[in-house]
């Protein structure tokens, strides 16, 4: 109980990356974001995201069309972002 | 000095040597360089741009090298990948694989390919002559190749 | 001058900028270079001599690449074999399979390297640190690695 | 019936060429054969060649181990040799 309000006491910040369509449609390459206690997953923080101008709802909304990082490591959107510092959001990669 | 990912062009006589200088374990170097192409999906391309994800790019590449090399049990690895525009004729990717064995060689050289082509954070963007730019859509075949390294082997 | 059979050591770097320079018709190029190694089954070699078959190695290069060209639709193909006594470390073959896309050029380049295993007529000749030389045998894994062209594509 | 016998008449000549351990063992990297007219394959050669000495006999005493071109070309050892003007002898290949 001690434990559950410390959590959502401490502010939860974390650094938003976009990469490519997903960078040009939010016209920014990242935004330091502070999350609502009820955004759990990555999921949750894209539908925050998508709610932030016309950019950011074209961006975010067709979801299966976007990939995500936690922390600069693949995972998927119903990962929770737990205590990550950085979330990327990006297309399916194109190199090589 | 695995991975390496630059705007500048790179040499691969230069990358060989370095892997297999003073070394006689090594019988077999399988490499691949990728390059843009003056066409995509038969237009005309002035030229290809390539963004990624600084940090995230190298700790991927890294990754993919180190899966490989147990995997093939290679004797050397090295991925260069180029990022910014780049012209029609240009190089864009480097990757060698060497072992004492061919196969070996060739197989590594291979899935660190497909790896990378489904893993790395890269994306291309095209430009037509007109100057209209278009963002490489990922390709299902790419998906495909990757499936074969889980199948079998 | 898809094929060539030479003593002299050869610069990958060169071949590949004569087979792209100029096209950008080329989005993948896959190269396989095989080096003398400095064991053999475990024990130290000395040297390597390689003997072939004049006249009738460069035809059967030939028709391997040409082969090779119509079966993976290659843009471009390169062969260079070298002949004589060789040291550790060494290069021994250089093929290079260009195409525009990466799976041909990897498939090129392996069936390549397969065929002319089989099918070249070139011979080896190892010697032992103490002088004494032993022909090479047959692998019967590179007889293995012919079949899968044969059963799949 | 006429040409049987023209066939007959004219001597057919191949130079026969030695490679790898088959040249060490005849001790001679080719020889210029007129070839009776008995000896129609490549097989037959093979015999032939394996009785002109010691050498020969130890290159020729294992016919599976030895591989045959016939003007350049791979064939079986039981291909005729027809009008071929070259046959080579060698151990399977190992290059590469």
């Amino acid at each position: 109980m001690t434990m559950a309000i410390a959590t959502q006491m401490t502010e939860r910040i974390v650094t938003v990356r976009y990469f490519a369509w997903v960078r040009e449609r939010t016209g920014r390459s990242d935004d330091v974001i502070s999350l609502p206690a009820h955004v759990v997953t990555i999921a949750e923080l894209m539908s925050l995201l998508a709610a932030r101008g016309e950019g950011y709802a074209e961006a975010f909304k067709h979801p299966p069309s976007i990939r995500v990082a936690r922390d600069r490591v693949h995972v998927q959107q119903s990962a929770e972002i737990g205590t990550a510092r950085e979330i990327g959001f990006f297309p399916p990669v194109t190199g090589g | 000095m695995t991975i390496t990912v630059q705007h500048d062009d790179f040499e691969i006589a230069v990358e060989i040597d370095r892997l297999t200088a003073g070394r006689c374990d090594i019988g077999a170097v399988a490499s691949f360089v990728g390059k843009v192409r003056d066409t995509s999906a038969g237009s005309p391309l002035a030229a290809m741009t390539l963004e990624h994800y600084p940090g995230m790019t190298e700790d991927e590449l890294q990754s993919i090298a180190d899966i490989a090399t147990e995997r093939f049990q290679l004797s050397a690895v090295r991925i260069v990948h180029r990022v910014g525009q780049l012209k029609p004729g240009d190089n864009i990717v480097l990757v060698i694989a060497c072992s004492p064995h061919r196969q070996h060689a060739f197989d590594g050289c291979a899935f660190l390919m497909d790896y990378l082509k489904t893993r790395a954070p890269f994306w291309k963007k095209e430009t037509a002559l007109d100057g209209s730019g278009t963002w490489v859509d990922a390709r299902d075949a790419d998906h495909a190749a990757i499936e074969r390294w889980t199948k079998t082997n």
